[in-house]
């Protein structure tokens, strides 16, 4: 893998507060790609499925730190982590179908299925009692009036 | 997040302003159900015209209302959804829950 | 001190793209508080100062990392530090003098008086070959409606 | 940060848009010196009215100009300052150096 061209990295409490924050930095930090509206609605409806989850499910009866690091690539490829020190997932992939959830009647059970369906790739690393990583990489459109 | 709540011949008419994520479902939730309890309406609208970004919270949000109208028979109508939207309610499959209004009429219609 | 309600920390390398990415992120950790539009611009301008003289000054010729750290309090009090590893400042009296600059025809010299016009507080701690930190206060009216 | 230039009788108008920081003012500078150089205008006007944001580097962007066309005895005029950025220039004390134009004369003319 190539070297980034530009990086950041970002934690706070897992705080309901700070899903909007989290949004609003990744947005301002890929800004700099001039990105389309819609890809940059997808990057942060992805970054607020994962940064709620590190929230609601990671640290579900406790307030934790939340890590996020993001990358731009050369190619306008844009890679973010989310990280929980939270209660981890036994199940990975039971977790991934669409509609499974344990966050009770509120939580429809579809944050990784729109990962999924807003970034080109989503992987999932994790272990119970440790916590949880979600890398999402999107593939931005190169603009000419890029910096 | 802002809420406006109208009452008109047993509809309900929710209007949301703002970013709908889990933080602001959690508030919307409570107020929404408050009246909704009390009012018992045939039909609960949920006006997303307002929402410039909405995660799978809102889902769950919609989801949570049908769910609770229910108890009384009641539908809820879905509308205002900007193309965005309407793609996070598409992948849900919670047309079949919901009606999903078109504004098409309204476009047209002047 | 009392306890902070809300924190964050954030990290970058100092290119000069990252100057709007740390005003941008800055901005959407203190939007929960509500902020009156002129407060908000005037902590961004603070931030955008600090974070340039970091840039650079404090990493003139070389690129390093920049660290910003920002804490809300219950009072809506917000204290935002800005930290390099870079050369550092001899004479910190003299620094933030208006007009004084080291950086050429195109600095105005007003960082430090633009920091202290737009803040309520402005500390400079410095040392020579080890960095500066630079910490601003500023008190954000209460609103109403803020969560 | 886009720039538009704008040449009518010796005054060379560059309209700023975007928010201006020191990464902007260093795209722009050379941008604005090329032409500048090339036309050596009796009046440089710089137009703010489509800035939101500026910090210092704004001042030292004017100051820039101010010293470049001072070369053939021309001079800098600055228009379209916000509130916010207004304060910035009384701040800088540049109005000593570039003539900071009201925009009354628009406002009230219609
Ligand atoms: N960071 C996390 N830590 C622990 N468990 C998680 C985490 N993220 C997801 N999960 C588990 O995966 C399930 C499915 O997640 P998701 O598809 O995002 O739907 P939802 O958030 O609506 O439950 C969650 O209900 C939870 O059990
Ligand atoms: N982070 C820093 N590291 C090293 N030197 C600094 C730093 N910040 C400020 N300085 C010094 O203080 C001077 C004045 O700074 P400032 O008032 O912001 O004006 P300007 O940035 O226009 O030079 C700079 O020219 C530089 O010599």
């Amino acid at each position: 893998m190539k070297q980034a061209v530009n990086k950041m990295e970002l934690n706070f409490p897992s705080r309901s507060v700070n899903e909007s924050f989290a949004r609003g930095a990744v947005s301002a930090f890929v800004l700099g790609l001039d990105p389309l509206v819609t890809e940059l609605n997808d990057l942060k409806t992805a970054v607020s499925e994962a940064v709620t989850n590190a929230i609601v499910h990671g640290y579900r009866d406790t307030i934790g730190t939340v890590y996020i690091s993001a990358k731009i690539f050369a190619d306008n490829r844009v890679v973010v982590k989310v990280r929980d020190r939270g209660c981890g997932i036994a199940d990975i992939e039971k977790a991934m179908e669409p509609l499974y959830t344990t966050g009770g009647e509120e939580r429809a059970g579809l944050g990784f299925a729109v990962m999924q369906s807003f970034c080109d790739r989503v992987r999932v690393s994790s272990a119970p009692g440790r916590g949880t990583t979600v890398t999402l990489t999107k593939q931005f459109t190169a603009r000419e009036n890029g910096e | 997040m802002n809420l406006q709540i109208e009452l008109k011949n047993g509809v309900m008419t929710a209007v949301l302003r703002g970013d709908l994520d889990h933080h602001a479902a959690d508030r919307l939730r409570e107020q929404i159900d408050d009246t909704a309890r009390k009012v018992k309406p045939r039909v609960l609208r949920l006006d997303f015209s307002g929402v410039p970004f909405m995660d799978s919270s809102g889902i769950g949000l919609i989801l949570g209302r049908v769910r609770l109208v229910s108890l009384w028979n009641g539908r809820v109508a879905v509308s205002g959804l900007s193309p965005q939207l309407r793609r996070m309610a598409e992948l849900s499959g919670i047309a079949s829950l919901a009606s999903l209004e078109e504004e098409e009429k309204e476009a047209v219609g002047k």
